[in-house]
């Protein structure tokens, strides 16, 4: 199994969601993250004062998914993430050794 | 002495009118997304004080024929009154005259552009606003005298259901039109996209500021301490809870719907305040409350008018409704008070809400076209805040 | 004139006490957990609104033998007095009378469901409140008459600390035995589990609108202008300031204990602020606050009453508190005006609380039995607002 | 009769600037950092109730020569006006002399201890800020007579611009600068980091209540009923929207600016707002408005002086200005009401500057030597609410 | 050694924290997320119109483990988020190939 | 390629955003987290009722490297996160398989 981390634009989630959904993909988590990198921040102003916010609000998506379906999902989410203009994130990909549902104990790929 | 006790009457009044203000920006700022809650708080508070500019300047003399530019010690008598009773008797109205953008602001909302809003509100609050004012408040132009040969009666708002709740809410109208609903409210294949309120404490903060400055409103809309009546209090108190009970329930406990509702009360009572029955006035808004909540819902999602604060069936609709409610309700047959009559209140109403639909469409229009009313596509997407502001409402956080 | 000026004066009371209700809103709003906000303030705000109802239609009658159903050339002199004085004297003293169920909600909140509460409010605020408010204002089924011959005094409660606050509280007791502890307050093991308040900033908020409405409540009181006295004011003041500074102390700087023993001072000096010494005022007021924090700690943690914002030692203990020290500081040997009686004030007192405790435990009884109180456990996990109202209080947040 | 409306009167005017107190509040806690709201909170609320012992038991008796200790037949009486107009009296003086710490508070937020912080609340309002205010307001030690006889007119102060707010924003100057600026507000290479507010929502909500209270503050001046006058309330007006108008401009939309633009308005016609033609006061908001926001600018980031609301431009140098301003538009030739000499307008301000910068140093500074003023660097660091409170603004939330 | 990631219902972290520290693991670190799955979200209501909330409150749980504790930091995990109803999570393990106390400079077990 | 997963204190995240940038990299992402380890937390009390705050913000920074600049990446993290007191924080390596530039498609070390 492989964890992909996408980091993308937060108002592209639906769509990513909406991508996995499908390719039969149902199972996902998100976080509120914030992204550094060659997209430049803004500058806000303050009372005459001047500060630059750098780390911009981006949307972490991880989903587990078993190595048959994971070149459909790296290109179900790169199709959906991307508007084509800097920022628009990475996709990295991570071994995942052992999976299993909490509920009922399944392992690996019957936990997905 | 007397003079004195009606300009602390006043001076009260004028307080919590302006008081009002502050709902409004809470109301409008709780309301719209958090990247737009500063745009929305700074907006009401500046239309505020262009509309003091506007209405000081022109409008009042316009609607009342006073301007204040003698020195002190005339001022000081003005109009035959001593302790400047004028002076506040200005401040008072201009709180209602400042109402009209402040209403007209929760239509706009989260797209307008800051000067072109700040234009319009010049206009209406020395033109527009004041015109009709006067038609109805000083009699100006021979309109009273000329509804009153034709239907019985003069046309009594008492408070402004119609001079200023139905003028806001119908320049509404035009504004929101000529402005576009919000990306992303309506989508092409027919969908309407709920854009969900910020933050319900703040829209309950305003409402409930609102609410108490009203009783300002309607009751120091007697202008002198001596013709006070205890009946405008009681009947804005039955109105307000008509309103917000059945929204509550025809709302189906929406947190929106009821703490608005109670607000549609009060402008369908403004009118007929100081005449109709307590019982009646129940009734009147109670149905305001019906009507705000199906209205609001028919105006976005039938209509499709991105109204985002539902000011249109808010003040509009209910306002209107306030006005007709008064030549019914305020009739002895129904225990009011009478003196007024069904078709003066109908054709009074429907010329102010004409006037307003007019008036907001070629004022808006005319802007657009020299101007430009609409945040770029960009600066909507950020948020006004960042846009206009160049701050968000929570700054500290934006810091990693 | 001098009617109007008492209509003035009472319309201000009673918007500043109007007030009070939001104060109620976000003392509570900011003490619940994010998820029942909303809830808590609609149901303070629709509490308000059926108290209307059930007083003007039943309670006030029942208090004071006047009804409202005249046509309005009538209600404009109702009991003699013009300027329609008796309308806004109705309004003053609902805002009284829906104190009750605002103040219960603080105990109840974050579990109790939405119909039964608002059938107690309605007997509560139709029934119970104003029998025993007849009973010591009116002078009905003469009670007063009998205190007077057994302890030579009337009851003497100017501003309500027991009338209002002592019921409020104690009645509460009963309700929030009824309905039981909020699930994961207390641990089987006899761990006490701490439930945090979402928003200190909501609850100081709540704190100041009620602070600042009180002097409405006390000052006018007074009922007509010509009998206000500024030593209500000042004793409003000093007991405030008592309560926040001992409650500060004792309370080891927490912003809650803080700005709720204000209001703790408030409640107590209710009952003789036109009576007592300032320096009397602040007395009781720094007692109260004490009692206060004491009591709030030996009602949650020892006694495992899970009153959520502590309305029974605010309101209840300490109004009585109120009631009987009227009794102790207004007597001239105190620096007093004099006219009360130590065993009147705590006859009276007891009498108002044990009223309040039994109907508490029957009326909240009765609904338990009929209708249950308390929401599903599922319901009361995800939260009242979603639960009831179908959405949260910060929508926006919730669609990722 | 006369005298229940008086009570009623300055009850009124006591009761919006008591809430004023609110505005401090929530000015103060929405400008600063999260993790020190609730001491922000907290601080304005008890320095609030530390001024009123103060004030009560020592300061209105230096100032005015009268005590409150007689038995309450007698303060009923007092001063030989009836319904013990005396005491609220008091009432609403305390409220102005209370504004002092508030004030100052604004400026040493985020970093004072505080018990140390009440000490010199205490000294302050006790016998500072009574001096000076004894001496313009009542008389006292000859220094109006003195003037009068040098500059051909009494100092005339009409609401405070010099007796309140100067004073209030010059002792915050020794009060800065003895205690120090925020960690890492400035850089050893000489950069100027900007720490950020936490929440706009709450700065607005708390200048707000400002501005309408501040009908109160100056209106309510008058003291009785009878000699109110429209004229304040319409200065008041005018010079709140100019500060507003002119820091939207100058200030570039900042929602920091706007806000407080309104108050440095308010502030500054105080002095004048029973003298000036309305034109006149819309000038000096207007300068106020500009006046403040260079001020700011140049405190914080030239002077490098942590001052963290900008109390010292806002109260201080615009409340001198507005001293000085009563003495040139005033006059009649500016269309005022005349009676003022712009010397001793001069004179009576920098004598109230120069008062409150020497007392500023002195009384913090002491302070300092003998208890210290600081939190420690751990506690600046982990935050006020925590170090002082044991408790966030948002408990809920900590709870993982 | 090996990351476990659990997602779990947010009302059971104080259990799962318990557990892994009855079994000796001291430290973890939590992120609030939200999750998509098989477990349906709730339809909100606002103003009449109704709108689908489908990402749901979770928390994740990350604590990095020495191979020979993973097996019992999953069981503890397991027994302590489980309610049996749906929506309890899961729990992924991931390969860790080093680790570094920041404050000593210590490396891998030691750093534990 | 590896992901560094740095837990650190928040006040910190400046001065590691730079040492990064100062050896070349200049993608991150970052995470508000709580954490639970050996750093004792505080105690809060509210009217008289204490209770323990034990999980404590810390900011979780994710950075992909080149297996080339690990070490260095590592290092750079690791001094400037340190205070030397208790609760500095972990990092840890995970390795990763892919990356994937949403917005070009570029692959791997191309997308970092
Ligand atoms: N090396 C990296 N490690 C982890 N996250 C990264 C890395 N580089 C970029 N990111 C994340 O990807 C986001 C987008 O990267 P950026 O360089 O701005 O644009 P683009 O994705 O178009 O190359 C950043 O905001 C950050 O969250
Ligand atoms: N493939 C996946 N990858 C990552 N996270 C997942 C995946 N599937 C489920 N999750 C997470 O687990 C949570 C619970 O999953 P769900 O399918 O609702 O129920 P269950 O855990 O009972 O199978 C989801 O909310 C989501 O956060
Ligand atoms: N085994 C672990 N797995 C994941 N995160 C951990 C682990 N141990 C500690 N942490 C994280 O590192 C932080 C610091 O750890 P702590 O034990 O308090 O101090 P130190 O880093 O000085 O050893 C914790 O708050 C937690 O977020």
């Amino acid at each position: 199994m492989k964890k992909i981390e996408a980091v993308i634009k937060p108002f592209k989630l639906d769509e990513v969601k909406d991508a996995l959904n499908d390719i039969g993909i149902h199972g996902l988590t998100m976080t509120e993250v914030k992204g550094f990198g060659m997209q430049k921040g803004h500058t806000e102003l303050y009372r005459g004062a001047e500060y630059v916010v750098d780390f911009l609000p981006k949307v972490k998506v991880e989903v587990v998914v078993p190595e048959e379906r994971l070149d459909a999902a790296v290109e179900a989410i790169m199709n959906a993430a991307r508007t084509g203009k800097i920022g628009d994130g990475k996709i990295f990909v991570l071994p995942v050794e052992q999976t299993v549902r909490i509920r009922t104990g399944e392992r690996d790929e019957d936990a997905l | 002495m007397n003079a004195g006790m009606d300009v602390f009457f006043l001076t009260m009044g004028a307080a919590m009118v302006l008081a009002m203000h502050a709902g409004f920006a809470f109301l409008e700022a709780g309301t719209v997304r958090r990247k737009n809650q500063v745009n929305a708080m700074v907006r009401v508070l500046t239309d505020f004080g262009f509309s003091t500019i506007a209405y000081f300047f022109i409008g009042y003399g316009i609607a009342y024929g006073t301007y204040f530019f003698a020195p002190v010690p005339e001022l000081m008598q003005l109009g035959g009154k001593s302790n400047a009773y004028e002076l506040v008797h200005f401040f008072f109205l201009l709180t209602f005259a400042a109402a009209v953008p402040a209403i007209i602001s929760g239509g706009i909302t989260e797209r307008i552009r800051f000067w072109p809003n700040v234009l319009a509100t010049v206009v209406l609050v020395s033109l527009v606003y004041p015109f009709y004012e006067g038609l109805i408040w000083n009699g100006n132009h021979g309109f009273q005298t000329w509804l009153n040969s034709m239907f019985g009666a003069k046309f009594h708002d008492f408070a402004g259901s119609v001079v200023v709740h139905a003028m806001g809410g119908f320049l509404a109208l035009g504004a929101v039109i000529m402005l576009g609903a919000r990306r992303g409210r309506y989508s092409k294949d027919g969908r309407v996209n709920a854009i969900l309120p910020s933050n319900i404490p703040y829209l309950a903060l305003g409402s409930w500021i609102l609410c108490v400055g009203w009783f300002g409103f309607n009751v120091m809309s007697a202008g002198v301490a001596g013709a006070v009546s205890g009946l405008v209090a009681i009947n804005s108190l039955l109105a307000m809870v008509g309103g917000m009970l059945t929204a509550l329930v025809v709302g189906k406990n929406d947190p929106g719907f009821v703490h608005n509702g109670a607000l549609a009360g009060l402008v369908a009572i403004c009118a007929g305040s100081d005449i109709v029955h307590p019982i009646g006035a129940l009734a009147i808004g109670g149905a305001a409350g019906v009507i705000f909540v199906f209205g609001f819902e028919i105006i976005q999602n039938r209509l499709r008018i991105d109204d985002v604060l539902g000011v249109i069936p808010l003040h509009g609709v209910c306002g209107a409704w306030g006005g007709i409610a008064a030549g019914i309700f305020g009739s002895t047959a129904m225990g009011g008070a009478g003196g007024v009559t069904f078709m003066t209140q109908l054709v009074g109403t429907l010329t102010g809400v004409g006037l307003a639909v007019i008036s907001g469409f070629a004022v808006y229009g005319a802007i657009r076209a020299i101007l430009g009313l609409r945040l770029s596509e960009e600066d909507e997407y950020q948020g006004a805040d960042l846009a206009v502001h160049q701050v968000a409402a929570y700054p500290e956080e934006d810091m990693a």
